[in-house]
């Protein structure tokens, strides 16, 4: 940010008269001819201008440039001078041939335009009214000079890639990757159920009933404790809970029932009213 | 260029292995950030004990493998690493709801049987996915030639399904019935919708694998 | 799971950091790594302050940007880290960084909008590339005739420039002071009203962001 910019909208808060835009309004502009006849001494030799040329992001930076290098202040925009410099580099690009972006004649246009209506002379009583040509044009120089100076600011920031680059560690081999189980809803495994037996009509021999699950649940549950034991007899004491009462008894008992009709238990009952003691058929049984 | 300060020397080298796309060897180390300045292979060498050292403690490790050093997480924190890595498992394929249903419903049940009342193979795929899962296992054999296993649905299932015993499973009539029911008044009507938008999953399943 | 002792707490966060493979947020973590061990939020910023101190003499920073945090090399070391690279960082001309600035102090901001400031066109190039680096993107399109698209800048940008929000761009205080400046004179008055229009959305994304 400029001190030009910086200053500017204090005096302009504060102050009523504006005194700095005042006095030169009139000064430079209407009664200045004699800067029009100064000698030239921005002139820059071709194959410099040409390089120079290049590096202009366009006609706002060209006529920033002029007005920095003349140390003017973009508020007292004096528009003689920089017109007839600016023009000065228009008219080199042209007999350079350069390729010149018609964005470059546009601004010359309206430099020669506010130059005219300057030096109209302006009636007294319209004199409140009347804008400034400048005005509008300070105002986008004003503007393009912040957005050309945060651009360089922004080029100044550490950056990755070039000034910063990321550190980062490899997982140790160990970490896996979580896999997110689908869920499955009640509804959707009954309804599978209802589906495949549908179709199976060859298996419909019953239908599904309460005690026959808990029947077919202890049957895989003394399935599992008899695996468990090593081929070892499992006394029928432990096959249920006394707290399932009468019924916990008489399901585990249909159940044995059906794993020996399956052949999938042996039993063995040393006396009548003994325990009744259950293992696996096969001694060398391989899971648990 | 100057010769570098051992503190500078070990930041270098610290922070070239942590940008570095891939384990950095010393020669590597020596020909890039090293190149020019003149560092012994003790002075290396020195840096990255120190290195090894200062990590120690901490949550990353400097490991050195086959093509060079790296900084690893610590090992012992990979159960809580992994969670940044999730991936989605995709829907379990109607062959799957079926085969768990029937193993559910109709435990203990042999791989075969299920193929009987599907009328299709099944999978080991399908198994072993519902095995990992924990909601199945082999609770025995059946004795008839080649002692198939027996699957069973385990606790891990009841847990799932908030179930205290498989006799807790929802009997079929009546699921059938709540499902099918015409939708004469309002609240059965919300629940057969909710009947509806169970069974789509399905329907699209079973498009997808025809 | 069970509370995690203060040390322990400190190394998964730091190799968390470390092995994520973009910045890592605090919710991230929380809901990633920390799911389930209860951490306050407090723990927490504790933990990442202590980190952030420790790495503070090493070759690696832990920083915070847009998007969470990470660990970086020193600026410092980018002479000599540079050199692990065949190629050189990407420049950028002039003319992609005052269109980048716009975009940034200025968003939403069109294409037009953005020609008017610098006063040339901005060619397609410019908008691609900042475009594929996933610095800039379309938000919105402008209700005036052609409904120009409305550019912002990304969290990737803020990322890349090391910023946590828009409000810490450098020359943030110019901006808002150039939109917002009643203009001094008479006939500078009347432009006033064209740069409050102006100034509103980078007050709002200031907001936005904070």
């Amino acid at each position: 940010m400029s001190e030009q910019d910086n200053q500017a909208p204090s005096a302009e808060v504060t102050s009523t008269a504006r005194e700095p835009v005042q006095q030169l309004l009139p000064l430079a502009f209407i009664h200045g001819e004699a800067m029009l006849e100064r000698p030239e001494d921005l002139y820059i030799p071709p194959d410099a201008l040409e390089v120079i040329l290049e590096a202009f992001e366009g006609p706002l930076d060209l006529l920033l440039y002029l007005i920095r290098k003349q140390k003017f202040d973009i508020l007292n925009l004096p528009v003689l001078q920089i017109t007839r410099q600016y023009m000065e580099y228009v008219e080199v690009m042209r007999e350079l041939k350069l390729e010149l972006a018609a964005e470059y004649l546009l601004m010359a246009a309206i430099l020669a335009e506010i130059k005219s209506r300057l030096l109209l002379p302006r009636p007294a009583s319209a004199d409140d009214d009347e804008l400034d040509p400048r005005a509008e044009l300070i105002r986008r120089l004003r503007e393009y000079e912040v957005v050309k100076e945060a651009a360089q600011d922004l080029d100044q920031l550490p950056r990755l890639e070039r000034d910063v680059f990321e550190a980062s560690a490899q997982p140790a081999p160990s970490v896996q990757p979580v896999r997110i189980q689908p869920q499955v809803s009640m509804q959707e495994l009954v309804l599978s159920f209802q589906q495949v037996l549908k179709r199976a009509s060859a298996f419909e021999h019953h239908q599904i009933e309460r005690e026959a699950l808990s029947t077919r649940e202890r049957m895989a549950a003394i399935l599992e404790k008899v695996a468990n034991a090593n081929g070892q007899f499992v006394g029928f004491d432990e096959l249920f809970q006394v707290s399932e009462g009468r019924a916990g008894v008489v399901v585990t008992f249909l159940a044995v029932l059906e794993l020996v009709k399956e052949r999938l238990i042996e039993l063995v009952q040393a006396e009548p009213f003994a325990n009744i003691h259950v293992k696996t058929c096969r001694r060398e049984d391989e899971d648990g | 260029m100057a010769k570098l300060a051992k503190a500078q020397l070990k930041q270098l080298v610290e922070a070239a292995i942590f940008v570095a796309e891939a384990p950095i060897s010393k020669v590597q180390l020596q020909e890039t950030v090293l190149d020019g300045l003149n560092v012994s292979q003790k002075a290396l060498n020195d840096v990255l004990e120190e290195l090894r050292l200062d990590y120690q403690p901490r949550g990353i490790q400097l490991v050195e493998v086959a093509s060079g050093y790296r900084f690893q997480s610590m090992d012992s924190l990979s159960p809580w690493l992994s969670k940044m890595w999730q991936e989605q498992a995709p829907r379990y394929s109607r062959a799957m709801l079926e085969t768990l249903a029937l193993i559910a419903y109709r435990q203990p049940i042999t791989r075969g049987e299920i193929e009987d009342v599907r009328g299709v193979a099944v999978s080991s795929h399908i198994m072993k996915t519902l095995t990992e899962r924990g909601w199945i296992k082999v609770v025995g054999h059946k004795e008839v030639p080649g002692r198939p296993g027996l699957y069973a649905t385990t606790r891990a299932f009841l847990d799932y399904f908030s179930l205290t015993s498989i006799s807790q499973l929802p009997s079929i009539d009546a699921f059938a019935q709540l499902a099918s029911e015409p939708t004469g008044d309002e609240p059965l009507r919300v629940l057969a919708n909710d009947a509806e938008e169970v069974a789509e999953p399905l329907t699209q399943d079973q498009e997808h694998l025809h």
